[in-house]
């Protein structure tokens, strides 16, 4: 075992020694706390992480927006996040009176539980994995659908009209972008051959005569895609509307305070790790690396990750709602169909095992020139996408003016004979 | 046959079909007395999992290797949310032509 | 008797998901009820990953309460002024008998299956089952899956979900009905918009004059058409006709 | 030589090709309906090309099978599990055997002619479009049901011509004869498909598949059906076989769809559609899909016995109605109705040639009858087009012309122009006459029809077919002293010199003599599209007949040589036991030979000379009352009327004045009565008692009504309610009672 590359597996063996010895009168019981504790480790991980997201987002949005970013508490300003903490612990915690009291006070515990809940499955180094569940990028995306609940439970139960809109404008994105999410996901399945996590790592690796090529190189399209249908999914900048506070104040939270709150803001920002966690393992090969102990290469890969959200979020101005869903509904979801399409038929014409050429009896090629056809494929049809629709845009962009310079003619015409 | 009355880390069959059948039952309560067409939905839907349920306990425990369980049971979904969806428009439709959804007072199909 | 982990497992989801449905049943807040319509989803699901079928756990969160539920919540929403209601009509009485006889019965049904009893003590099983053999009589009428080779429960084959994915193309097994179902959501999606879309007070005129139009257009055909029509043209169309105009004048 | 080389395989695409045939209408149905109904053109070219790629498959099937040895025991098919359902599958598919070979040859070809005969009858019709879309749904079904080759998706497919038939009946919806025809004709095949339905139900159950090879071809099976004696609820016998049960269920459909009496009531009103379709429905496809089960079903009929109450049932329906429809159809004036009645008659014909065991003869009557039958019906949509034509032509031109021998009316034009178009039926034979030289092609297609349905000896197929059967008939009556044999016998000679004249008077009073009306004066040819589908079908209504020539025959026989019998050897095939031709025979021929010509020629002389002038009464109305009774088509409509939509209307009526005012207010009144005498003594006993009654009987109707009212209460959960205390009845019955 090599000390650095296993660290995470070799704490844990020590951990679960322990336990073991201690309940060595009920192996029941020592497997119920060893998987509690695991989960709670998994949970402060989360929590901590989000301290560390904040601070770093603040710091690089405003590096972006030339400015110093917090930079008062502790040395340059690291200690912001747990004055935020404090802060939110010591606010008073509202009830809005004509609140439903129940649904109100239990919608942060709901979007907090679904948030965390996708950690059990993400792989953070071999061996180091809630469960390995077969169907885990299934698991992932359905998970993700249940904090949809949460947001209509929060804008109801405030009984504001604001934060009703919000969880309506927040549930027809969410429901929306699950859509080309799915479709995306599904080449990435295909080749790997599983649903489940680990296997797609695997895929990716040079383990049981892979290649090694990263699922980004094959599919270019759907890596693009997945991750902005993943920023709309877990509602950041630019596609924030759920917030839009010049719109509806602050949508759907907008009568929480305090701990509450937080806790809201504490399943976005997981939310949003979680994304860029699955980025990874679903495009970049996870855990996958030379070198660099695993979990390092992990952290590496979804913090780069992480970092494109917050450059967008730093340079991009809010999208309109009708933008939001043209994108999907017109947009993402044709062109995820015909790509989806396209890698079915091309999956089945170059294949790269004699197995799979006796079944399909197409062309036996090598993993790297599956990858390169692949590669073109993909990108050209994102190309062919992007050039049909700005053609598009620019012919309705044309239209509009058309409109508007008759009007304006009309209105100089009323103007003239009055 | 003792070995079955335990199968699957102590659950017996039985108990799944009973759980089964009393949540069918509820849903049919729920769509006969009902006094609101969603609620009247929601009633199907509970008896939907119910019979999913069914579906597969019993594959799980008679025919594990045939698909035929799970199979039918992923029908039952998609039916589910088929039906759903036109339920819920047809509702919607209603209620914006007769602000009501009562179906009580939905019957005007009456000779 | 010791519960084993699962037992307790599975009590704490029965309780939840009757809870859940009976709430979802007798509640006047519909918002309520859909919550809990959620909850007792949930607890469905808990049942499948206790009966190994992970994916349809999974595809149980995903489509019941991603979807289902999330309709059903809009629809609540969208007809406001029916949420807070009676929550029970005129035969609600009548119905929980009903109800209540069925599930006694069902219980009969289940009682042989509890225990490897005598058939001779549940005569119902024979009358139900004639051609049962003794074998099946002796417990239960159809024959748990087996390990050949250990005579143990079977397990679920870890490729299941494979098998029943292929199960879904294969010519010979489900692939025609997968195909209608996948037809069928198709036609239930598209005409669920039709029928909820909200058509503008003008798109309505329209529609009914272009109607009216082609009523008079056919009508006129017909009256000129080489079939003797000793029956003068019907009085709808030029009533429909009459209606047009009058609602193109107003505009 | 044509039919002496047999071969023994069938290349492998057939059951592909099988799969497709009905598929190219229906298609063609889609398409017109979602995509083509603005565009009228391409409707019908998407129709007739479908028909006629469906025909070319059909043809490619029929020309690979027709001479395989053992298609009758091994017949090709291919079937898909459908749905499994427990442990049984039920699978469909289709199949190719000799029967269905035959109506694959007959039907597209008929249906393409009547396609392109249709591009020209409906080209002025406003919903050409849709008509097509119908006609091509209709075609695709009836190829469907040939096909199938399991009861199943044969019902699919019948009940589905069903609807077309219906549709295309009441086609002209804003006739109310019209759409009254199209409900009379669907509600009365619903009575016959509910046996139907039964009969399959029973044969499943008693089976367990329904493909019909399992069934027919098994020996097992069908000795099976015939011992097993039929059991009724409750398990009373009804003294048959589940073979002579199924048999008389199933010929309960039969009865049904090819208009048997008691349900052909349907049939003269469906002519109320256009003439394509009338030619379709009556004479290529639905009646002969009754038939056609008929005969599919046969062997199950066959093993329930050779005096089996189904035999004695099929025969004896199949001889009156042939003899009712020939002597309704002598009576009649309106062109099409003749037609309808016939066809009536011919169907007739066909049920008791099986009534009487005669397979073979009946399906080969069915083949030519659908030709010359096809023939007729288009051909007379041709003189009523014609007539129309000249009927506008006078309108248009002639104006100054009628009123040069009409009193001038001019100061009402419009309303002259109406009643004259009311008044004026272009398919009254009476306003025909003296077509024979404005529309020669007419003429010559409708006599060769005439003539082959009257059964013109040698020349027309009419003739042998019908032979067939008077032989069969007169093998298994007069020599084999069959007493239903004779019966029907007898009864189809009678039949044939009816049919005979009315055919004569028919082609007399439309063709020959003068014009009777200025209408008929000016009535011109159609154009090719109709008339070129008329030419073909001629071709086929002479000729067709000589594929089962009998090989005794004298002259005939040795002319056809080898290919003597050729249909009786192909169709006989999917019998077990095959027929065993019979022994030539003149006394049958020379009575056919006799009604034909007898009939023939009394026609031509009854209406020859002053009787086919204008103004004179047709000679068969001085039979009086007969004529009146046959006119009315023997009062069944009125009968039915009489006897079950009267009788419920009535009751429906009186029902609240008798029992209210009859009942209760005789009670109430007498009470009254009564106490009024006895009023002072009795008067706390009245009020007690009396009053109390009376009262209580009112109430008592009140509840029970008021109760009865609640039961249809439009709301769905009580529907929900009221049907689940239902089933929870019925399944309390089964599991606790019923043991």
């Amino acid at each position: 075992m090599n000390p650095i590359n296993d660290l995470l597996n070799i704490i844990g063996g020590f951990i679960a020694g322990i336990i073991n010895s201690i309940f060595s009168f009920s192996p029941f019981l020592a497997d119920a706390i060893t998987m509690g504790l695991a989960a709670i480790i998994l949970c402060t991980f989360a929590a901590l992480s989000f301290m560390g997201l904040t601070y770093a987002e603040r710091k690089v949005v405003a590096r972006i927006q030339d400015r110093v970013g917090p930079n008062q508490a502790g040395p340059l300003g690291l200690l912001q996040p747990i004055a935020d903490g404090i802060k939110m612990f010591t606010k008073e915690d509202t009830t809005p009176a004509a609140a439903d009291r129940w649904v109100y006070n239990l919608a942060p515990l709901v979007i907090a539980v679904f948030a965390l809940t996708t950690y059990a499955v993400l792989p953070f180094a071999p061996g180091v994995v809630g469960t390995n569940l077969n169907i885990g990028v299934f698991y992932v995306l359905a998970i993700g659908s249940g904090s949809i609940v949460a947001i209509i439970m929060a804008g109801w139960g405030s009984n504001n009209k604001y934060a009703l809109l919000g969880a309506f404008r927040t549930v027809a994105q969410l429901v929306g972008y699950e859509v080309p999410m799915l479709l995306n996901v599904l080449p990435v399945v295909m080749l790997a051959g599983s649903m489940g996590l680990i296997d797609i790592i695997d895929h990716q690796t040079l383990a049981n005569g892979n290649a090694g090529i990263p699922f980004l190189l094959f599919f270019p399209l759907s890596a693009v895609v997945f991750l902005i249908s993943g920023i709309a999914e877990t509602a950041r900048s630019p596609f924030d509307l759920l917030e839009a506070e010049s719109e509806i104040v602050a949508g759907f939270h907008v009568e929480y305070s305090g701990m509450k709150f937080a806790l809201f803001f504490l399943g976005e920002y997981v939310n949003a790790l979680a994304v860029a966690f699955v980025f990874s393992t679903l495009f970049l090969g996870g855990f996958a690396g030379p070198i660099l102990p695993p979990y390092i290469w992990l952290l590496l890969k979804a913090g780069a990750v992480f970092t494109i959200f917050m450059w967008l979020r730093g340079t991009l101005p809010r999208v309109r709602i009708d933008q939001m869903h043209n994108l999907n509904w017109k947009f993402f979801v044709p062109l995820s169909i015909v790509h989806l399409i396209l890698v079915i038929i091309l999956l089945k014409v170059f294949v790269t095992s004699p197995a799979q050429q006796a079944a399909t009896g197409g062309i036996l090629v090598d993993a790297w020139v599956q990858a390169a056809i692949m590669f073109v494929a993909s990108a050209l049809t994102l190309i062919a996408g992007l050039g049909l629709a700005a053609r598009r845009a620019r012919i309705s962009r044309l239209a509009e003016e058309d409109v508007l310079a008759r009007r304006r003619a009309e209105n100089m015409a009323t103007a003239g004979a009055a | 046959m003792d070995l079955f009355a335990n199968a699957l880390n102590g659950i017996p069959l039985w108990w799944f079909l009973v759980v089964s059948a009393a949540l069918f039952c509820i849903g049919l309560y729920g769509v006969m007395a009902r006094k609101n067409a969603i609620a009247m939905l929601m009633g199907v839907e509970l008896m939907l999992n119910a019979v999913n349920i069914n579906l597969i306990a019993f594959w799980r425990f008679i025919a594990p290797n045939s698909p035929s369980g799970l199979a039918f049971a992923a029908f039952v979904f998609v039916i589910a949310a088929a039906e759903a969806a036109i339920g819920l428009a047809l509702i919607i439709s209603v209620y914006r032509s007769n602000q009501s959804i009562d179906p009580e007072k939905l019957d005007q199909m009456k000779l | 008797m010791a519960l084993t982990l699962q037992q307790v497992i599975f009590l704490a989801l029965a309780v939840v998901v009757i809870g859940a449905a009976l709430f979802v049943v007798t509640t006047r807040n519909l918002f309520r009820a859909a919550l809990m319509l959620v909850l007792s989803f949930f607890a469905v699901a808990g049942f499948y990953v206790l009966l190994d079928a992970g994916l349809f756990a999974v595809a149980q969160i995903l489509i019941y309460i991603g979807a289902i539920s999330i309709l059903i919540i809009f629809s609540v929403m969208l007809t406001r002024g029916m949420q807070a209601m009676i929550p029970r009509n005129s035969q609600a009485f009548w119905s929980a008998v009903v109800v209540a006889i069925i599930f006694a019965m069902l219980l009969l049904l289940l009682g042989p299956l509890r225990t490897t009893v005598n058939v001779a003590a549940w005569p119902i099983i024979g009358s139900i089952f004639p051609n049962a053999t003794p074998r099946e009589l002796g417990a239960v009428p159809w024959a748990y899956a087996v390990e050949p080779a250990t005579g143990l429960p079977a397990v679920v084959p870890e490729t299941y979900i494979a098998t029943f994915g292929f199960s879904l193309v294969d010519i010979n097994q489900y692939v025609l009905p997968f195909l209608l179902v996948a037809l069928l959501v198709d036609i239930a999606l598209s005409g669920a918009v039709h029928i909820a879309r909200q058509r503008r007070p003008i798109e309505v005129i329209q529609e009914r004059q272009d109607i009216a139009a082609e009523d008079a257009a056919e009508a006129e055909a017909i009256r000129n058409a080489q079939q003797p029509a000793p029956v003068p043209a019907p009085a709808l169309p030029e009533g429909a006709v009459a209606a047009a105009t009058s609602a193109a004048n107003e505009h | 030589m044509l039919f002496a080389e047999a071969v023994t395989t069938a290349p492998s695409y057939l059951t592909t090709l099988l799969w497709l045939i009905p598929l190219p209408p229906i298609l063609a149905f889609a398409l017109i309906a979602l995509f083509f109904n603005r565009y009228r053109q391409t409707s019908s070219t998407i129709a007739v090309l479908s028909m006629i790629a469906s025909t070319v498959m059909a043809y490619i099937v029929f020309f690979n099978v027709w001479q395989l040895k053992d298609l009758g025991k091994a017949p090709i098919s291919s079937s898909i599990a459908w749905l499994p359902t427990g442990d049984t599958t039920l699978s469909i598919g289709v199949s190719v055997d000799p029967l269905s070979a035959t109506f694959l040859f007959m039907v597209p070809l008929a249906c393409t002619l009547i396609f392109i005969y249709s591009t020209g009858y409906m080209a002025s019709d406003p919903l050409y479009s849709r008509f097509f879309a119908y006609l091509s749904l209709f075609a695709g079904s009836m190829l469907g049901l040939v096909v199938s080759n399991n009861l199943l998706t044969l019902f699919v497919f019948w009940e589905l011509m069903g609807f077309c038939s219906y549709s295309l009946i009441g086609f002209f919806y804003r006739k109310p004869s019209a759409y009254k025809a199209a409900v009379k004709a669907f509600m009365t095949t619903r009575v016959g498909d509910m046996l139907l339905i039964l009969g399959m139900v029973y044969l499943y159950a008693q089976t367990g598949t329904l493909n019909f090879f399992d069934i027919m071809h098994s020996e097992e099976v069908l000795e099976l059906l015939g011992t097993t004696p039929a059991v009724g609820i409750f398990g009373t016998t009804l003294g048959l076989s589940a073979a002579a049960l199924i048999g008389l269920l199933v010929f309960g459909g039969v009865v049904g769809k090819s208009a048997q009496w008691p349900l052909h009531v349907w049939l003269p009103d469906a002519m109320e559609g256009p003439t394509p379709v009338s030619a379709m429905i009556h004479a290529a496809a639905m009646v002969s899909a009754g038939i056609f089960l008929l005969l599919r079903f046969f062997p199950i009929i066959e093993v329930s016995g050779e005096h089996s109450a189904t035999f004695t049932t099929i025969g004896l329906i199949g001889a009156f109605t042939a003899f009712m429809g020939a002597t309704i159809a002598v009576a009649q004036y309106d062109i099409k109705r003749v037609m309808a009645f016939s066809t009536i008659s011919q169907l007739g014909f066909m049920v008791a040639a099986v009534g009487i065991g005669a397979y073979v003869a009946a399906g080969f009557h069915l083949l030519t009858h659908a030709f010359f039958k096809a023939l007729l019906f288009l051909a007379s949509g041709s003189v009523i087009h014609g007539v129309e034509h000249g009927h506008h032509h006078v309108h248009a031109h002639g104006h100054g012309h009628g009123h040069a021998h009409g009193e001038p009316e001019a100061e009402a034009e419009h309303a002259d122009a109406e009643t004259h178009h009311e008044e004026f039926d272009p398919q009254d034979m009476r306003n025909m006459g003296g077509l024979r030289h404005k529309m020669p092609v007419t003429f010559w297609t409708f006599l060769i029809g005439g003539l082959a349905l009257a059964g013109f000896p040698f020349i027309t197929a009419g003739f042998w077919s019908k032979d067939e059967i008077f032989a069969d008939a007169y093998h298994h009556g007069i020599e084999g002293g069959d007493p239903l044999g004779t019966l029907v016998f007898i009864t189809l000679v009678v039949t044939a010199t009816l049919t005979a004249f009315y055919t004569m008077r028919q082609i007399k009073l439309v063709f020959f003599g003068k014009a009777r009306t200025e209408a008929a004066e000016h009535a011109s040819e159609s154009t090719p599209a109709m008339t070129f589908p008329l030419i073909v079908l001629a071709v086929f209504a002479l000729f067709i007949g000589f594929i089962n020539v009998p090989p005794d025959f004298p002259i005939f026989g040795s002319i056809v040589g080898s290919g003597a019998f050729y249909f009786k050897n192909l169709i006989g095939q999917y019998l077990i036991e095959k027929p065993e031709p019979l022994a030539f025979n003149i006394v049958p021929v020379l009575f056919s030979l006799g009604v034909a010509l007898g009939g023939l020629a009394l026609g031509w002389l009854v209406y020859s000379g002053r009787n086919l002038e204008a103004g004179v009464t047709d000679p068969v109305e001085r039979l009086g009352g007969l004529f009146r009774f046959l006119n009315r088509r023997w009062m069944w409509d009125e009968l039915y009327r009489a006897i079950f939509i009267n009788p419920m209307q009535w009751l429906a009526d009186n029902y609240t004045r008798i029992v209210d005012k009859g009942v209760i207010d005789a009670i109430l009144e007498g009470g009254w009565k009564a106490g009024a005498a006895i009023a002072g003594a009795f008067a706390a006993f009245d009020r007690v008692v009396i009053t109390g009654i009376s009262d209580a009987i009112g109430r008592g109707f009140r509840v029970v009504g008021d109760w009865g009212r609640e039961l249809q209460s439009g709301q769905v959960q009580n529907y929900l309610l009221s049907g689940l205390i239902m089933a929870l009845a019925i399944l309390v019955f089964f599991l606790f009672l019923f043991r």
